[in-house]
């Protein structure tokens, strides 16, 4: 058997041979999991990490003297710099912040850092192909404190329309936009826009929860000022987001969620905050889910970031011409047909067949894909859409897998008539 | 692929290809409600002509699944022209059908079954309850239409 | 090998033989786990459940159709029925939410439903003995609308102080309390303090993390209106906490964070919240945790709840007793000395030995024991103290356990003489 | 138990049984800077006199563990009387000597060993770095002390 450890040159199937779902049989048939972008399948050494933290170290982090206190600890301590490493965090360690996803990331970026340092007038420049992750806690920060939420337009080409960005830019404090569409599979231009926004005096973050999992993270590079993700969609577990920021600008951001933990002092008359990280981390942590992430983060090290990025094009290529081939226009394709500045989320508009049926008719196969809105429903609406049918690569797919989906695809057309 | 089948009757794929009663009325003199399934994004909007406790007349808009859409065409064909008392008996049924186990839909004697065979065409829909995530769909219609008699019954 | 299922009538060691981190060897000797109040450890089902979700049916719940997807959906929204009836919720599932921990639950208590009902003039009584979590978010909550933050005194007794409470209720619209304080061991009159509450129209919310994993719940028969805990600290996993409100309260209060499924709709102009439990779960929640969390309810419900509190009670009884005798003043405790009332959490202070040193000497025995102030700085500061050692136990705590504690304590004391 | 013995010095438990230096002195003309470890609680006052680039006097308050309380009884032993210069290349030293990784200490011809040997009756503090959440303990007083001078530094 394969362990993960020892996969140091990619090959999808060995990955495959490590990740246990896979083995799944599903209507008679071995599983066919596209749904990578909505969470990808952990590997074996993710659940063991985590299992072994149950079953021989787990206790609360922090303030702990014993032994198992401690080894628990500097799990969680670890799996902060796994990240940092990962991500290349100039600072390291100290600049990440553990929530539960990335979802708590950018509510805590909104309601901390956006509620002290934005007010009437000022605006934050979202995306028309956002995730309601990078929308909602938007709003409800307009709703709150004033600022206007502006979207910068998608072209019929599915990727950012920047011809009137200088426009768009006027009186933005943050630009708020995703590195990698989970609907459309769009990259978009992070070192671009983090020069426009800089050049405008505004801080950029970015939405990396379709990125982290799927080509190499480097925050210094793309000059960005925040970077959101979620464990689950890297290998990882549930129940833990990322939220990175500069050293300089977390020090000043004020406290979030309050309670143990993230406290210097606390009286019957106030609290002081804690200095660092810890200051956004109240109450227990996800103590086992950082074991787990650690394990993903050194899983993928040992892929490769870059041969991952690969493999999702070369999948991406692969199926969209195939598609194109056996459905002609029946299967319109969401997204860019270029695979360069692309991921491999490949959403689908069945001609006389709801992505509902699309999907449930594929179930029937074993095939995994999702059907809806993708949580980005400004996006659907743009293109007059009320939801797609999505199939997504992970470092476990193979182009046997795009072979079953076609099959599906083709008896859902026949059904349908 | 016998479950599919089941699921994807005929009936309910030609009730989907060319949905009954489609349109809009207007308001007033008919009453119009609007349903939504936030999880999926379906879509459908009834319009009810009442005159002296009878439905008289219907119309369905809308969007989403072959479920969701033709169990809203199916619904208006089975509802048109009946007293608003029977309608709500149906509605009963039609709910009632769509939470009965899937064991008591395969033996012959149960009285859900009963039920079923007064249902005509709409017992086609009931392959759904072996797929639980589409009940939400098949009963979308019937919950909007359920809501627009009752704002009908609140307004003198 | 026991498993957890087979366990039917509650024995100890069978519970003992179930949790895998009990078999650690810590310093040449079998580890003293005396740390349940800090975090449980889980056991063997628990930890089984969460790996078979990665193993054999990963997927993000809601929305998806094929069987996976619905699998892990029935899975996650399966635990909230099972905490509903744990915990006796009258209107079932629908009353349950979950969060990452007990002090996200407080957080959003405090920041949805506390936001929207309170402000300037308005009381939140609590009581000194409250741990940071059901403080730190009254005080963000005073700073951001004006509230006021008052405090229940703790008699010499280690008990509330009610002497004065129909002076302290004046303004009171919320009274928020412990069930259980975690570093004294006294357990709360809630019935009492509910109906104080109610006579006076407030409601009352209750921090029932040290409750839940040691005696029954029942929301119900206690007539409380919130009812928060961490799924941790009762032989489940990290990165899951509940709060579980009345069906017409839960229907009131705004949304707190923002993002995907807590929508039913969002546009470029704004966002309108869905309706039930979901609206406060935004992003994607900690599903194989709430895996972990069933199959902890399942052990707790075969164990018994009620044998669980004999059990605490036993051991107290016995561990106080034998406290006193071997070391008479020299450990004092900070707790009420009978075990009516009083769960089993044993807070030590050592004459002359600091509690950091306690628990360092302990350690070299393998007795796991927390020092510090347990999140509790303002009860700390009533006694005197800055830091006790607190040992405390679980279902699979033992007479032996104590044994090994007064052992090493014996140590502690003759070498700092 | 011998890891204990190697954290428990005698020369620690005597420093936290009897500490030096104990106690408050006037400010002015002293300067007065307090230390705090927000996760263990542990607290250290220091008062500095220093007089023509001499800390002529220190005193210390506080409470704590055995380890954080017995450096600052050591440290102030240490210090007291000495120029600032040689307190700051004390306060080097003795940061070095935390951090040494055990292995380097085990070895006897290591630098940090030599560090070791001028540190005096400090050197009982080396056992700490075999247990490393006590490392904060230890140098909470050294690092109060540093920001003291620092602070003075900053005063015309
Ligand atoms: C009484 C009490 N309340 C609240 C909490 C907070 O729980 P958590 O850290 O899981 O949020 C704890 C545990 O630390 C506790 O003991
Ligand atoms: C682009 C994007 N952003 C944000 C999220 C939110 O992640 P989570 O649900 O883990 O908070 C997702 C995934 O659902 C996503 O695809």
């Amino acid at each position: 058997m394969a362990t993960g450890q020892s996969v140091t040159s990619f090959d999808p199937r060995l990955v495959r041979a490590d990740t246990p779902a896979l083995a799944r049989i599903i209507n008679g048939r071995p599983i066919t999991y596209l749904d990578s972008a909505a969470s990808s399948l952990p590997p074996r050494p993710v659940i063991d990490a985590m299992s072994r933290h149950y079953e021989r170290q787990h206790a609360n982090v922090h303030r702990g003297v014993y032994q198992t206190a401690n080894e628990s600890t500097q799990s969680y301590e670890g799996a902060r710099e796994a990240i940092a490493r990962f991500i290349h965090a100039p600072d390291g360690a100290e600049e990440i912040v553990f929530t539960k996803n990335a979802t708590e990331s950018f509510n805590l970026l909104a309601k901390s850092w956006g509620a002290k340092n934005l007010g009437v007038g000022d605006v934050v420049l979202l995306s028309v192909m956002e995730h309601h992750a990078n929308i909602v806690p938007w709003f409800q920060l307009r709703d709150a404190v004033g600022i206007e939420v502006r979207f910068i337009p998608v072209g019929d080409d599915y990727r950012l329309d920047l011809s009137n960005i200088e426009e768009l830019m006027k009186g933005v404090r943050l630009v708020s936009v995703t590195a990698m569409s989970n609907v459309l599979g769009t990259v978009t231009p992070l070192q671009e826009l983090a020069r426009i926004a800089h050049e405008h005096g505004a801080l950029i973050a970015v939405d990396a929860a379709q990125l982290v999992g799927h080509a190499p993270s480097n925050v210094v590079d793309l000059d960005v000022d925040f970077f959101m993700f979620s464990a689950h969609k890297m290998l990882g577990p549930t129940g833990l987001g990322v939220l990175w920021t500069r050293r300089d600008i977390l020090a000043e951001m004020p406290p979030f969620l309050g309670g143990g933990g993230m406290i210097a002092d606390v009286s019957t008359s106030g609290y002081v905050p804690a200095k660092g990280p810890t200051r956004f981390e109240a109450g227990t942590p996800p103590i086992a889910e950082a074991a787990g992430l650690s394990a993903a983060v050194t899983f993928l090290e040992g892929l490769g970031m870059q041969n991952i990025a690969q493999h999702d094009r070369d999948l991406t290529r692969d199926a969209l011409a195939r598609i194109d081939d056996e459905f002609g226009g029946r299967v319109r394709i969401i997204g860019p047909r270029d695979t360069e500045q692309r991921g491999g989320v490949i959403s689908m508009d069945v001609e006389g067949v709801h992505a509902h049926d699309v999907a449930q008719v594929l179930d029937q196969f074993g095939v995994c894909v999702r059907p809806g809105h993708h949580c980005a429903k400004p996006l659907m609406k743009r293109f007059n859409l009320t939801a797609t049918a999505r199939a997504s690569f992970g470092p476990y797919s193979l182009v046997s897998d795009t072979d079953v989906l076609i099959e599906a695809l083709n008896d859902a057309v026949k059904l349908f008539g | 692929m016998s479950n599919l089948e089941d699921l994807y009757r005929e009936v309910i794929l030609d009730h989907y290809r060319s949905p009954r009663n489609r349109g809009e009325l207007e308001t007033p003199p008919a009453h119009r409600v609007e349903g939504f399934n936030p999880l999926c994004g379906d879509e459908v909007t009834a319009y009810l002509l009442v005159d002296d406790g009878v439905l008289t007349d219907i119309k369905m808009t809308g969007h989403g699944c072959s479920i969701s859409q033709s169990s809203s065409s199916l619904m208006s064909a089975a509802v048109k022209g009946k007293p608003i008392e029977q309608v709500r008996a149906l509605i009963t049924t039609f709910k009632k059908l769509m939470t009965v186990h899937e064991s008591s839909i395969e033996s012959t004697d149960s009285a859900p079954l009963q039920d079923v065979r007064s249902l005509g065409e709409l017992a086609a829909l009931q392959g759904v309850v072996k797929f639980p995530v589409r009940i939400k769909c098949a009963t979308l219609a019937w919950n909007t239409l359920n809501q627009g008699l009752d704002e009908l019954d609140a307004t003198p």
